[in-house]
């Protein structure tokens, strides 16, 4: 069932990468693949669903594939399953809200392109998860990496695009290299295949297992987007087509948690207490690094790729939680904290897939995304404002939305390690659990800034004025993920039922999670009952607003009060930086704000001011501390080796006796 | 069936008798003051006279201004009715604990917010921004100060440990529970909106957060959230005296111990709300940007109470 | 029937030439000759290459000629590429402009350059071997300066001097290995050839052994683009006809890596591999250093095509030091490498067409002005940079993979980063071509023709190499590497 | 007879080495060609000698090519891109001369070490002209990198060719003679390219 079920999805993201190049219609092109593509989606979640169900797993190989490398090796087990499942849900609503959102692409090759790449780019992440062996996961992770690349880099009339396109194409490589050697450790010289790698990893002596362990953060941190390895996503992100940022942040991303997952908890036998530190402590950095800039950053979809790194930083929280926990052999709260790190994946995925498509759908209806330009869209864009407001609130975690229920259980996490392990791990857990409150505060800042400056008040701009509502399909399609968000955050007991399953597969057996609608943590003995929340909360807003339509005053409309101002106007509006400004002052060693007055000034006095232009921005410090050597030292390597190349052929000549010379005596060395 | 009566009760004992504890704080700071001060009831005709008036909808705003108040009231209303008030043992365990408790004041804060940006004037901007930033910021502190009680009774359930506390006394002694009392409370100042973070008697718009949020409200609107208003801080102010300090709290439903828990509860509420006036009569209002130092100072000694229960355990 | 093969193999290019020589007045008609004859040399090739990879014996004709598994490989390449350059070379295009004495010209040279080239694959001889190596930089020399330009002669003259004085120093060991293999008393005028020499090679002399490598490594490395004595190669690919530099940078530096490799293995016979690899470990080591770092400051993208042809031909160095699977590895590298490479410069030839420039600043909005030569162009890159489905991907997998079981964990990750390097600055340079705004005078659109179908070929080829490696390659490569490293 | 054998090829060895060491303090283009002219025949000499003496019949025959080409065509050649070119006397070498022959004997001495391990294999009778070779390929290839001129680069790489055939010559009484023939032709061809390089450089330099 399915094995049927995974072959029709690949076959159907075949047919649609197909379709798109050679159908004669550009529309006709258009819908075709991308009703493949959302077929193949379909396919791949009744295949993920029936595995986690059943708690199946089978197996697939091809020697006559990829063979110098070992063949085609594909498996399927409910952690693979869980996270073709991710792929499945953030892929339908993407491709369903592609039929309307590229449509004014139908006449261009680009159109095809970007189509038949989207195809690529969903079948490379459905083999991702399922992969068996080294070979397989490399190829697919990198047909993942360079059809993602190439939808990045789709649109270079984009601002940006082409940087954009080279910061994720060099990271990504670099992350598949990292990826590639470690592998290469991993596997000590016998066959690359997962299977022998969980056999021998055992014997794998502790330096080269720290060496693997760090490579494979790299490699899994780029792709994931941890601290200080996130840089290209808040580049990339905005460059791509909003259902490509929607798939690469609900899905892509998530592929870097599956491969640490995967390699970390399955193919390696438990690591030193100090990985999990460590995971812990770049989980937590990446969050607040991530949420710090989301809340100050004007550029709508950055805003939410920031979003994503502070996300991505907390799911790595709960990964370095369950290292720790299984260094330390306590297989309950590793299981726990793997469930919470999984059940958070899902979470994000299905409320950052909404969040992209809403904002592709801003961008689309108001053609600018700046959020210094937007405002007033709730009047034009109702419906498209009540979907985003949905997003908005799981994304600040507050009940009853899905965003809450895994940060609720971040936090009965860090308490339930404070109070079962050793004092001097026990110590720590409290900062992190700070931290994790600090981001969770945070992010609700900028859940607010985002809705309240795109959506609410006056237009900004013209462009804004004149937005338009989306298409039906693409509302239709942001509607899927807008449903996710609120039935996992009402029965959140849907999917954790499922992740007992994924983790006892894991060999970390699970105590009692589930039960009915209320998640129930026994050993921290708290519970949390969405539903009844929300009840409560639905409850007492009718009776609120029955008790406020029940006054008997008279209601008119009239123009804003302002405290007596007259003619409210948008310039009066509360602008986004500003909205961020008490903060911005709060965190300056973090910032690091450029400030940049110019007066322009009268020629009679220096008293006239005729206008004044601040430019206020952030030092990127994180890239020039860190990347701006890196780009330096390849410059110089690159100038040194062109000195080589001078032109004169004397010299060219005299590398010929030189070379002669060095080489023998290399040899009378080696002798 | 009784707990779930009873926690009604609770929860609309609370809700009447917020305003009253607003009262009672304003009463006292005038005569603290020097001033004679409308008695404690005063509130009650305010929210009397505010729901009969008329409404004025500014005409830049959206559904989300109609909103707001309603989402503010259910938030205010469901983090009421978590808290233990007259009885120990009591059906809002049920639905969360004390993280649930806070991500519902966190909605309604978030909605308030968005109700001040709705209209679109600079003022309602800048109280939702200041609003959010001290909101975030005291995030971090609550949430130690709760694990410091999480730690000692081993549940972050409010009822395991008001009756942890009741049963063991002993936790109680030492430094870790009383510096968490005091973040809690320095914390507490600053999510209700008091001196010295913000100044709820304030005319001065520049330096309103929570007034100037909801300066485009009027009539029924205002009501209710001025109304929600004095139930969070009520709501706070009960969660610190029977979290913290529990006793006299009913443990059993027969009728003395709910008398009695209803006295207990009153009686703590009264000098909570007295030292809140003593408080704000004391002290003036922080710049803004001051204000993370205070949370600093209560994250502090929320993480020294954290780490002291360490030490105890 | 071998004889039979080998004619089919060896006398279609020399026959080509021969009347491009003898046919003055009608090009068109050599350059159609040409184009017919060239594919039979590939069949040839193939038809070898698929009887060596069924397990059959060596194509064997007297003492002069013998291919064995190795030399099919080379040979097939060369064929192949050789084929794709006589159909997009001179004289086919509709509107060609280009003058009768060019096409000429062209055809002349390049069809003898084929030969030298089959010639030195498919001898027995490795003194002809020599001989024909040389020949190829006679031959090809001649063809850079096609456009009568100052910097294509000094191009072409730096090529010659220093080729030749390389290849002469490759002499220089081939002699010293002849003198050795001289005193131990064998027959004397079928020394140099292969298998006389690898039945000799173990009662070789280790010093002198060592010492002749030493020379031929320094005199085909210098051929075969390694650094440090690579120098010629920027100038003279940049600079030479598109068709050209692909042949020349596609094949003539796998046939001068496929001399070292030739004479690795007689050395290696005679004093074990440990010699031999170090040296050419380090040799490929530096090659890969240098093509990666130059290729981030280039601003000509034949250059940069150069740099990463030097760049790959110190992965196969690499490679071919790392025992069997790394011989494997180098092997199926200088096979995508091949094709890859003289695909993109075929390419380049139709970027410079439409931009009348060489300089990658000048190159912006390919992919909006030729959309198709402008994605091929990308796909060439990227299969050039390692990434799947092209067989390169494989390829550069399996050399780190051999460079771990070799026990080089430096080397391992000194070709990680290098290969890094590589890749930024081949996604730098071609994002600079792709996108961007086209000048106002240069055309737009492109319609489908019959070289852009042509030029597809090999990127297919890649991609289905990559992805399945056929049987009869794998089997051919197999073979070929225990040539190398039995 | 043996001792004959080796003193002659040895001086014919060391009067090549000498006519190379000839260009490092000749600056005239024309006495580069007379030296290579002049070392040619006397390899030719050498040849006939092998020939003779080793009784190796065949070597005659290459003997007598090496006359033709390298002691006739090919300085015909050279002389003839000299007479076209403009007179570049002026160019001084990128070594001096005393630098340039004190470099020439340290090569000299390397090239001893480096045949050290050839000469105690070889048990021919011309073996102690080995190093003599060796130093003459080391020599040749000193004087291509060192001189501006491009007749003396030429040269220098035809130096370098002759001593190859002279390493073949007094190692193993020469290469077969299908390669030694091959080599002929490849010498042949590769001196008229570089002659019809050189005018398309002179002559875009000058335009």
């Amino acid at each position: 069932m399915s094995e049927a079920a995974l072959a029709t999805a690949l076959t159907a993201c075949a047919a649609g990468a197909v379709l798109a190049m050679v159908w004669p219609s550009g529309a006709g092109a258009r819908r075709l693949s991308l009703a493949s593509a959302c077929a193949g989606c379909s396919a791949a979640l009744v295949a993920a669903i029936t595995v986690l169900q059943g708690s199946l797993s089978w197996t697939w190989r091809s020697e006559a594939l990829l063979q110098p490398l070992g063949g085609v090796s594909l498996r399927v087990d409910p952690l693979g399953a869980f996270f073709l499942l991710i792929v499945a849900v953030t892929g339908a609503p993407a491709s369903l809200y592609a039929l309307g959102y590229l449509r004014h692409l139908d006449g261009q090759v680009r159109g095809r392109a970007v189509h038949a790449l989207f195809n690529v780019f969903l079948a490379g992440m459905c083999v991702v998860p399922l992969a068996d062996n080294v070979a397989t996961f490399l190829f697919a992770w990198e047909v993942m990496a360079l059809s993602s690349y190439l939808l990045v880099v789709s649109d270079p009339e984009q601002e940006g695009a082409a940087a954009a396109g080279l910061w994720y194409a060099v990271m990504t490589h670099a992350g598949f290299l990292a990826l590639l050697a470690a592998f290469v450790l991993l596997g000590q010289g016998g066959p690359l295949e997962f299977p022998a790698m969980r056999a021998g990893a055992a014997t794998l002596p502790p330096a080269s297992q720290g060496v693997v362990v760090l490579l494979l953060l790299a490699a899994f941190g780029s792709k994931a987007g941890l601290v200080p390895l996130h840089v290209w996503l808040p580049r990339a992100h905005p460059a791509a087509p909003s259902h490509v940022s929607a798939l690469m942040s609900g899905a892509m991303v998530k592929l870097g948690v599956y491969g640490t997952i995967r390699v970390l908890f399955d193919l390696m036998p438990p690591l030193s207490p100090w990985w999990g530190g460590a995971v812990l402590a770049l989980g937590v950095a990446t969050a607040l690094t991530g949420v710090l800039y989301s809340v100050a950053e004007p550029h709508l979809k950055r805003v939410l790729a920031y979003s994503t790194v502070e996300n991505i930083g907390l799911i790595f929280v709960g990964l370095g939680f369950a290292l720790l926990m299984r260094a330390y052999g306590n297989g309950v709260l590793a299981a726990m904290g793997l469930v919470v790190a999984l059940l958070h994946t899902l979470n994000h995925a299905v409320f950052k897939t909404l969040l992209f498509l809403a904002a592709g759908a801003v961008i689309h209806g108001a053609r600018t995304s700046s959020l210094e330009g937007l405002g007033g869209l709730i009047k034009r864009m109702p419906h498209t404002a009540v979907l985003c407001l949905v997003g908005v609130l799981a994304l600040a975690a507050v009940p009853p939305l899905n965003g809450f229920t895994s940060e609720w259980l971040t936090f009965q996490l860090l308490v339930a390690g404070a109070r079962y392990t050793e004092p001097a791990l026990a110590i720590v857990l409290p900062l992190a659990l700070a931290a994790v409150a600090l981001v969770a505060g945070l992010a609700a800042v900028s859940a607010v800034r985002l809705f309240g400056i795109a959506f609410l008040a006056l237009p900004r701009t013209d462009s804004a004025r004149d937005a338009h509502e989306a298409p039906a399909i693409m509302r239709a399609a942001m509607l899927l993920p807008a449903a996710g968000c609120i039935v996992l955050g009402l029965i959140p007991t849907l999917a954790v039922a499922q992740l007992t399953a994924v983790v006892s597969d894991l060999g970390l057996p699970m105590g009692q999670l589930d039960t009915g609608f209320a998640l129930v943590l026994p050993l921290v003995g708290s519970q949390l009952w969405p539903i009844a929340i929300a009840a409560l909360l639905g409850a007492g807003a009718v009776v609120a607003a029955a008790v406020a339509q029940t006054s008997r005053g008279p209601v008119r409309t009239d123009t804003t009060w302002n405290c007596g101002r007259i003619a409210q106007s948008p310039r009066q509006e509360y602008t986004a930086a500003a909205f961020a400004e008490p903060l911005k002052r709060v965190f300056t060693g973090f910032y690091r704000p450029t400030h940049e007055v110019s007066l322009d000034v009268h020629p009679v006095s220096p008293y006239f001011v005729r206008g004044i232009t601040l430019r206020a921005d952030f030092a990127p410090w994180m890239e020039q501390t860190l990347y701006t050597p890196l780009i330096r030292a390849a410059r110089w390597v690159s100038g040194q080796a062109g000195r080589l190349q001078t032109g004169s052929i004397h010299l060219y000549l005299a590398f010929l006796p030189g070379a002669l010379l060095v080489l023998l005596l290399i040899a009378r060395w080696i002798r | 069936m009784t707990p779930i009566v009873l926690a009604v009760t609770e929860c609309l004992c609370l809700a009447i008798a917020a305003p009253a504890v607003v009262g009672y704080v304003r009463w006292l700071k005038a005569r603290l003051q020097g001033r004679r001060g409308a008695d404690f009831l005063q509130p009650y005709r305010d929210l009397r006279k505010t729901f009969a008036k008329g409404m004025i909808i500014a005409d830049t705003t959206s559904w989300i201004f109609h909103l707001t108040p309603c989402v503010v009231v259910a938030s205010t209303v469901a983090a009421a009715a978590l808290v233990p008030v007259i009885s120990a043992s009591q059906p809002g365990d049920q639905l969360g604990d004390l993280f649930a408790l806070m991500a519902l004041l966190i909605l309604g804060t978030i909605f308030l917010a968005l109700g001040g940006l709705d209209p679109g004037t600079a003022f309602g901007g800048m109280g939702s921004s200041r609003e959010m930033t001290v909101a975030a910021l005291t995030e971090p502190t609550l949430a130690i100060a709760i694990l410091s009680l999480a730690l000692t009774a081993g549940s972050t359930s409010l009822g395991t440990i008001t009756n942890t506390l009741l049963t063991t006394p002993a936790n109680a002694i030492g430094p870790g529970h009383a510096l968490a009392l005091a973040a809690f409370l320095i914390a507490m100042l600053a999510e209700t909106g008091r001196l010295p973070v913000d100044n709820p008697a304030t005319h001065l718009e520049l330096t309103m957060i929570h007034e100037a949020m909801i300066l485009e409200y009027s009539g029924p609107y205002l009501a209710l959230l001025e109304w929600a208003a004095a139930l969070k801080l009520t709501l706070l102010l009960t969660l610190a005296s029977n979290l913290f300090v529990p006793w006299g709290i009913a443990t059993s439903l027969s009728a003395g111990a709910l008398a009695l828990g209803l006295a207990a509860v009153l009686a703590k509420l009264a000098l909570l709300a007295t030292l809140l006036a003593v408080l704000e009569t004391r002290v003036a209002k922080l710049r803004l940007f001051r204000v993370p130092e205070l949370l600093a100072v209560s994250f502090t000694l929320a993480l020294l109470a954290a780490t002291s229960s360490f030490f105890t355990r | 029937m071998d004889s039979v093969l080998v004619i089919a193999l060896l006398a279609p290019p020399m026959f080509a030439a021969a009347v491009a020589i003898l046919v003055r007045r009608a090009p068109v008609g050599a350059v159609w000759f040409d184009a017919v004859t060239m594919p039979v040399s590939a069949c040839a090739a193939a038809a070898i290459a698929l009887r060596l990879a069924a397990g059959g014996a060596p194509v064997v004709v007297g003492n002069a000629w013998r291919l064995d598994a190795l030399s099919a490989l080379l040979a097939l390449l060369v064929s192949v590429v050789a084929t794709l350059a006589a159909w997009l070379g001179p004289g086919l295009e509709r509107r060609g402009g280009v003058p009768s004495t060019e096409i000429r010209q062209y055809r002349i040279y390049a069809n003898l350059f084929a030969s030298t080239m089959l010639m030195a694959v498919s001898t027995s001889n490795l003194g002809v071997m020599w001989v024909a190596i040389e020949a190829t930089t006679v031959t090809s020399a001649l063809l850079i300066p096609l456009r009568r330009t100052k910097p294509a002669f000094d191009a072409s003259w730096k090529y010659l001097l220093i080729g030749s004085v390389g290849i002469a120093l490759a002499f220089a060991g081939t002699v010293l290995a002849f003198v050795d293999y001289a005193t131990t008393g064998g027959d004397l005028e079928l020394a140099l050839n292969w298998t006389t020499l690898r039945t000799a090679a173990p009662s070789l002399h280790p010093e002198v052994a060592q010492l002749a490598f030493v020379f031929l490594l320094v005199g085909f490395g210098t051929k075969a683009g390694l650094a440090p004595t690579h120098t010629w190669l920027p100038d003279a690919h940049s600079e030479a006809p598109a068709q050209l530099s692909a042949v020349m940078s596609g094949v003539l530096l796998a046939v001068a890596l496929y001399a070292v490799a030739r004479w690795k293995a007689i050395i290696d016979l005679a004093i074990g591999p440990a010699f031999t690899d170090t040296l050419l470990l380090v040799v490929g080591i530096a090659t890969v250093i240098v093509g990666s770092a130059s290729l981030l400051s280039q601003t000509y993208y034949k250059r940069m095509l150069a740099y990463s042809s030097i760049e790959h031909m110190g992965l196969a160095c690499v490679g071919l030091a790392l025992g069997p699977l790394g011989v494997f590895a180098a092997l199926l590298h200088l096979t995508g490498h091949a094709l890859a490479k003289s695909a993109a410069f075929l390419i380049s030839g139709r970027v410079y067409a439409r931009y009348r420039s060489g300089e990658i600043e000048a190159v912006s909005g390919l992919l909006e002005t030729a959309p198709a030569t402008g994605v091929l162009f990308a796909t060439t890159v990227f299969a050039l940079a390692g990434l799947p489905p092209f067989s390169l991907f494989l390829s550069e997998i399996l050399i780190v993979q051999a460079a771990w079981r070799a026990g080089h964990p430096a080397v391992t990750g000194l070709v990680l980063v290098l290969i890094l390097l590589a890749f930024a600055s081949l996604v730098t340079h071609l994002q600079r071509m792709l996108f961007g705004e086209a000048g106002r005078d240069v055309p737009r659109g492109e319609r489908p023709s019959v070289p852009l179908g042509l030029l597809a070929l090999p990127v297919a080829l890649l991609a289905w190499i990559g992805v399945t490696l056929p049987a009869p390659l794998r089997m051919l490569l197999t073979y070929a590497a225990e040539v190398v490293r039995p | 007879m043996d001792a004959l054998f080796s003193r002659l090829t040895m001086t014919g060895a060391s009067a090549m080495l000498l006519l190379a060491l000839v260009v490092m303090w000749r600056r005239h283009v024309p006495a580069y060609v007379t030296a290579f002219r002049t070392q040619s025949v006397v390899l030719a000499f050498v040849g006939a000698i092998v020939a003779w003496m080793g009784e190796v019949p065949e070597l005659f025959l290459v003997a007598a090519i090496i006359l033709g080409l390298k002691g006739w065509i090919v300085p015909r050649i050279l002389a003839g891109m000299e007479a076209r070119r403009p007179d570049d006397r002026g160019l001084r070498p990128l070594v001096n001369t005393e630098m340039s022959l004190l470099i020439s004997g340290g090569l000299a001495v390397a090239a001893y070490e480096l045949s050290r391990p050839l000469t105690e294999v070889v048990s021919l009778p011309t073996r102690s002209g080995l190093p003599i070779a060796l130093a003459l390929i080391l020599v040749s290839l000193f004087i291509v990198v060192s001189r501006r001129q491009v007749i003396a680069q030429i040269v220098g790489f035809l130096m370098l060719e002759n001593g190859v055939a002279l390493l073949a010559l007094l190692g193993a009484y020469g290469v077969p003679l299908v390669v030694e023939l091959g080599v002929f032709l490849d010498v042949l061809l590769g001196v008229l390219v570089m002659q019809a390089l050189v005018p398309g450089m002179e002559k875009t330099s000058a335009g």
